[in-house]
């Protein structure tokens, strides 16, 4: 009997290795849902690679909540990790078996927000700025104060996300207030009851973005670095631009949930996502910037985030995005839903 | 005015009224047909989003899952509930109002609010989400209409046909069988049909309970809405609106709907 | 063939008593006919008989064997419905050979006895209809048919002749005693109709509010009724208000009348319509009463005639032959006469 | 000693009932009460969180406005779609019931009914590919009229109207259909015959016979509107936010089930008290 179940035992532990399907949680279009990358790490590694998306980082810490084993591998802003570590949601990472990990500098790697009690639990992947993009076609003097959103010219030509943390800290920004520690909340509030009326709709993801740039209906919108890059890429009239007032920086980890069943195949898929080959190829299309040292280093000299993230003009206006208190989120959620619901 | 003049005005409006109901469901499906990525005009006749959908194995499996669990939901509902109808049918007994009134909750209740209440059930109970879920979610939605459809059938049978057949010695079996059934199968197979459109259909209920990876149709075209639309969607949007409207007239060719046959 | 007995029978729904103690015997071969107004509880004891119904208190008993916990499948009775309930989606001969099925006789088997079903009550060539394709008579020899080809051992009626027309009604009654004699099956039907209770049956049970008021052959209840309520209901009866007085009855009025020389103590008195006789003169005879009348109304109808006659407020009513009714002015006086034996005395007057 | 037969019926009778109502106990019922339960809680009862008993949640809708702005919102909302309904599909069902003779009313009839049992997110997404600016409405437009339009109704009040109407439409049309067959022609015929004009018969007749199906379609129509977020959330845009997006965003974002448990039981009051004044005039409706 127990010479049986030792058997089975090995024999199951034996099996995952061969090929698994690895559920990977991320924004649309980030990267992960490559086809010719999942593609390739297919043919290398026998995974398979299945995506779900969220659209919001509070959407994303639900879904975990709630579907316990459904997911391999999450991407998580630096920002929300230590929440996410703290409710238990995903597990400390052994570095070890990853051959790509060498590459990340240790300022990356050791980011005490991707590292929730001295213990990595998000691999740094990328990082970039949340600012915005204007459309070309109709914005023939490219802005350069944040201000453009309040633009009478622009009314109802403006959209941000649909999202409270990233609402609040925008205009934090617009009213000259440091991210990470507000102190006129009601100076936040007062910023965005009088942006609400300018914007058209909130967007969702980056597809929804491009297709409503694409059809003129948003001249001036927030975006990712990596998306505006990606979009202009794809030929659509957009500029990036970091206005004077400053952006918020991020810095995106990968991690693997506690649930997860196939952390083998996760991490190996991780270590796939930080390899300098693929990462070079990605920005070619339009990526946000590397947290791998050796993959930013291997970038051509006109690539987008060599130009703009690379200048320290640029670097030494943005403020990057540390997590965010309970009650801080709690109030941030409740501004921006009276905001919604006053609409 | 004359007669004739309101005549011609209440099939004026009623043209309008059914223009409003169709244009836009045939605007849509002609998008589907269209080359163009971003709906742009002139129109230029294309296949391609339905060649892409068949090799969109999401949505593939999304569409199979619906059908399954549509099917799945089909033959629990339209078992039960024919079973509940009969047995409603056949007997006097205290609390059966209340049984007919307890039929209307899961009709008249807005599904945000069942469907929330079933998340937070299901999950209490450690069943979560996923596909079980989501066919125990239906059945019960669509238990009510089976009742209903199946009772208005069972109205015009004469309920001396089984106590004649007992009388000549049949078990409750070979009456059900030999005499009940025979007589309500229009109304079983009309009330299996809604049981169908009612699931295939679903979309709030599947979007709480449905677990990621394994959602049904609905589910997946909602979140892809989200994210921007494709006329990929209208073409698989089209294919769903047609076939759930000719399910929906076969359906009606067995109810009282379609007059009485 | 077996006789029925059913015992103490007490059947309530709610706080309806439909049946109340009834006891009851069905000789076995006879044609034995429940009769009473709606809610007197025959079809109540009817469908307590055929087992869709199981009593409260007492006993059920077919040749002898308590079937009362026997659900109807397994009583082995035939049973015709008012509408006669023929299975619409089978044709003439799968009706007649549902029961045959059921008991699994055999296809040859079945089609042989339901041939000789459908011979028997002279459908032979309309095995293959459907049941909507048939007349009302039609549809009745069928029900007939299905009822009697399991050989059960009772054969039920729910009024199965309300349904058709008057003409229609007197072939089939004549149609229906036909095969019950010819099979000699025991037969117990439920009817409103005293006419059609007393034309097919050799036996009659009075029902009322759940009792049995009288039973018997249908001419010893008619002639003898047990109280006033059978008398007016099996026939019509003019009821004599007044007192008995040894061998007479004092109307209210003062008038003496003639009573018959019958043992026992009787209650009320009444006279049949048909045993009044009308007159312009008072007629005489020894045991002939005769009592004055205004004619208030004379109704022809085709071979017979009423007439309406009042006497101190109450109204009399007189049938004839046509041509026997003297044809007499409205409103005119008027004598109504009968023989002192046909009155009816009554022992019970509720 | 076998089951008495009366009692063996009774099984037969629970056999058939029970699977059908154990089953909606279980998924609808039971829910519903976890739902009270769940309500009444700090937080999730889930993992290691630390939950107790407290009525915060109703006091959150009480005290913070944005939830009563929010309920009037989705119930102006439901009162706008079931006013637009009633006056679009009244007349519709009139003209079905009263106008249309024969075979040609069957196939009519059932034209506009079918909608209604085809799927309504994607009825949603197409009016959402009509209703784009630079869309089909206004593409079509512009390609009739001389002069040049905006029509830009997508992501407005409008649209999400016009998205919910023709979702609900159709119910008001089936009930008051229903209601007006219900009227025996002989009504109006004897009307006529003392003289009353058309607009008086309309008042004086049909009307107050119809109105019990009407007011069923009403009902049938507004409670769902108020419950409604996917319309809302596609159509609205920036003005997209309603009651029941703010329950959806508890449940799929914020995980704030007990928040969004006493939301939806609030709602569930409301529904149920607007069930309860119009089940006199539903049970009308429905003989």
């Amino acid at each position: 009997m127990k010479l049986a179940a030792l058997l089975s035992t090995a024999a199951l532990m034996a099996t995952p290795a061969l090929a698994d399907e690895i559920r990977v949680l991320n924004w649309q279009g980030y990267g992960t849902d490559l086809g010719w990358a999942t593609q390739a790490f297919a043919e290398a590694t026998g995974h398979s690679v299945t995506h779900e998306y969220f659209n919001s980082e509070q959407e994303m810490l639900t879904k975990m909540r709630t579907n316990p084993g459904a997911y391999d591998v999450v991407l998580i802003n630096a920002a929300f990790t230590t929440q996410a570590q703290e409710e238990g949601l995903i597990a400390a990472i052994d570095p070890a078996p990853m051959k790509n990990f060498a590459g990340i500098p240790a300022n990356m790697a050791q980011n005490p927000d991707l590292n929730p009690g001295g213990a990595l639990h998000g691999v740094p992947w990328t990082w970039g700025l949340t600012s915005f993009a204007v459309n070309t076609n109709d914005v023939k003097d490219i802005p350069t104060t944040i201000q453009v959103f309040w633009d009478p010219e622009y009314k109802g030509k403006v959209s941000i996300r649909d999202d409270a943390l990233e609402a609040v800290q925008f205009a934090a920004i617009a009213t000259g207030q440091d991210i990470n520690d507000i102190q006129d909340l009601e100076a936040v509030r007062e910023k965005l009851a009088a942006l609400m009326p300018q914007i058209k709709t909130y967007w969702g993801s980056e597809n929804d973005w491009n297709q409503f740039m694409a059809s003129g209906e948003f001249e001036v919108a927030t975006i990712w670095s990596g998306s505006a890059a990606r979009s202009q890429s794809k030929g659509l009239p957009v500029q990036f631009v970091v206005p004077q007032e400053g952006a918020i920086a991020w810095l995106d980890g990968l991690s693997i949930p506690e649930s997860s069943t196939h952390k083998e195949a996760a991490l190996a898929f991780i270590d796939w996502m930080i390899d300098p080959a693929f990462y070079v190829k990605w920005d070619a299309e339009g990526a946000p910037a590397s947290a791998n040292g050796a993959a930013a280093a291997a970038l051509p000299d006109e690539s987008f985030n060599k130009r703009v993230l690379g200048d320290p003009d640029v670097v030494a206006r943005v403020q990057f995005q540390r997590p965010v208190s309970e009650e801080n989120r709690k109030a941030y959620l409740e501004l921006w839903q009276a905001l919604k619901a006053a609409q | 005015m004359s007669a004739l003049a309101y005549r011609t005005l209440g099939l004026i409006w009623l043209g309008a009224v059914l223009f409003f109901l169709y244009a836009p469901i045939l605007v849509m499906a002609a998008m589907s047909f269209n080359a163009s990525e971003f709906y742009q005009l002139p129109f230029r006749f294309s296949t391609q989003w339905y060649a892409r959908l068949a090799d969109n194995q999401e949505i593939l499996d999304a569409a199979a899952r619906s059908v399954l669990i549509a099917l799945c939901v089909t033959a629990i509902a339209t078992t039960l509930g024919s079973m509940a109808s009969i047995a409603m049918f056949r007997h006097e007994f205290r609390g059966k109002r209340l049984l007919q009134v307890l039929l209307f909750p899961p009709i008249a209740i807005p599904w945000l609010i069942t469907g929330t209440a079933m998340l937070i059930f299901f999950f209490g109970v450690g069943l979560g989400r996923g596909t079980p879920a989501v066919i125990i979610g239906h059945v019960a939605l669509a238990i009510p209409y089976v009742i209903v459809v199946v009772t208005a059938r069972l109205a015009t049978f004469d309920p001396t046909l089984e106590e004649a057949a007992r009388a000549l010695g049949a078990d409750a079996w070979t009456v059900t069988r030999r005499v009940t059934l025979p007589w309500i199968a229009p109304g079983i197979v009309a009330g299996a049909l809604f049981a169908f459109a009612v699931s295939f259909d679903q979309f709030v209920v599947s979007y709480f309970l449905s677990e990621p990876g394994d959602s049904t149709l609905p589910v997946l075209i909602y979140t892809a809405i989200r994210k921007g639309f494709t006329p990929e969607i209208n073409a698989i949007s089209t294919i769903i609106i047609t076939l759930s409207m000719t399910v929906m007239l076969i359906a009606a060719r067995y109810s009282k709907f379609g007059g009485d046959r | 063939m077996a006789h029925v007995d059913v015992t103490n029978l007490t059947k309530t729904f709610g706080t309806f008593t439909a049946l109340d103690d009834v006891t009851m015997d069905f000789p076995d071969g006879g044609f034995f006919a429940l009769l009473g107004p709606s809610g007197s509880g025959k079809t109540t004891l009817l469908r307590t008989i055929a087992g869709f119904l199981f009593p409260d208190r007492g006993a059920v008993c077919i040749g002898g064997q308590p079937v009362s916990a026997v659900p109807v499948e397994k009583r082995d009775v035939g049973m015709m419905f008012q509408n006669y309930a023929l299975f619409p989606n089978m044709t003439v001969a799968d009706n007649i050979g549902f029961g045959l099925r059921v008991r699994r006789v055999g296809a040859a088997e079945e089609r042989r006895r339901v041939g000789a079903a459908l011979e028997l009550v002279q459908l032979g060539d309309l095995g293959n209809r459907r049941p909507h394709q048939l007349s009302g008579g039609q549809r009745q020899r069928v029900a007939l048919a299905r009822a009697i080809v399991t050989n059960p051992r009772v054969l039920l009626l729910d009024e199965p002749l309300s349904a058709l027309d008057k003409a229609l009604r007197i072939d089939m009654q004549i149609e229906l005693k036909r095969i019950q004699r010819e099979i000699g099956i025991t037969t117990i039907f439920v009817t409103h109709d005293q006419e059609e209770a007393m034309t097919l049956s050799d036996r009659i049970g009075i029902l009322r509010a759940g009792r049995v008021v009288q039973s018997g052959p249908p001419r010893d209840v008619y002639n003898a009724p047990q109280d006033l309520f059978t008398a007016g209901f099996l026939g019509d009866a003019n009821l004599l208000e007044g007192h008995a007085d040894g061998t007479h009855l004092v109307l209210t009025d003062g008038t003496r009348i003639e009573l018959p020389v019958r043992p026992g103590v009787f209650e009320a008195f009444a006279v049949r319509p048909e045993s009044l006789t009308l007159s312009a003169d008072r007629p005489r005879g020894a045991g002939i009463n005769a009592i004055p009348a205004v004619l208030r109304q004379r109704i022809f109808a085709g071979a017979m005639a009423t007439c309406i006659a009042e006497r101190a407020g109450q109204s009399f009513k007189v049938v004839a032959r046509d041509r026997d009714m003297p044809d007499l002015p409205e409103n005119g006086e008027v004598w109504l006469s009968w023989d002192r034996d046909s009155t009816l005395t009554i022992p019970h007057a509720s | 000693m076998a089951i008495h037969p009366a009692g063996q019926r009774r099984l037969g009778v629970l056999g058939l009932l029970s699977p059908a109502y154990l089953w909606l106990t279980v998924a609808i019922f039971l829910p519903l009460s976890a739902m009270l339960y769940f309500s009444v809680l700090s937080d999730v009862p889930f993992g290691d969180t630390d939950w107790h008993y407290s009525l915060e949640n109703y006091r959150a809708f009480w005290e913070n406005p944005v939830y009563a702005t929010l309920l009037w919102k989705s119930v102006k909302l439901g009162l706008m779609v079931t006013l637009v309904s009633v006056l679009v599909g009244f007349p519709c069902a009139y003209v079905l019931a009263k106008v249309i003779r024969g075979r040609a009313r069957e196939t009519l009839f059932l034209l506009v009914i079918l909608p209604f049992w085809s799927n309504s997110l994607v009825r949603i997404f197409s009016w959402a590919i009509v209703l784009r600016g630079n869309g089909v409405l206004e593409r079509s437009l512009n390609a009739i009229l001389p002069f040049e339009v905006d029509v830009n109704l997508m992501f407005s009040t409008a649209a999400v109207v016009i998205g919910l109407v023709h979702s609900y439409l159709p119910y008001v049309i089936l009930t008051s259909y229903l209601g007006l067959q219900a009227i025996d022609d002989s009504l109006i015929d004897a009307a006529r015959s003392m003289g009353a004009g058309k607009l008086t018969i309309l008042a004086r007749v049909i009307l107050p016979l119809a109105l019990p199906g009407v007011l069923a379609g009403a009902v049938l129509i507004f409670v769902p509107v108020v419950g409604s977020f996917m319309e809302p959330r596609i159509l609205g845009g920036r003005v997209g936010t309603y009651y029941g997006t703010v329950i959806e965003d508890q449940f799929v974002a914020v995980f704030n089930w007990p928040l969004g448990a006493a939301l939806s039981f609030v709602l569930l009051a409301v529904v149920l008290g607007i069930l309860a004044l119009a089940s006199p005039i539903l049970r009308k409706a429905q003989t």
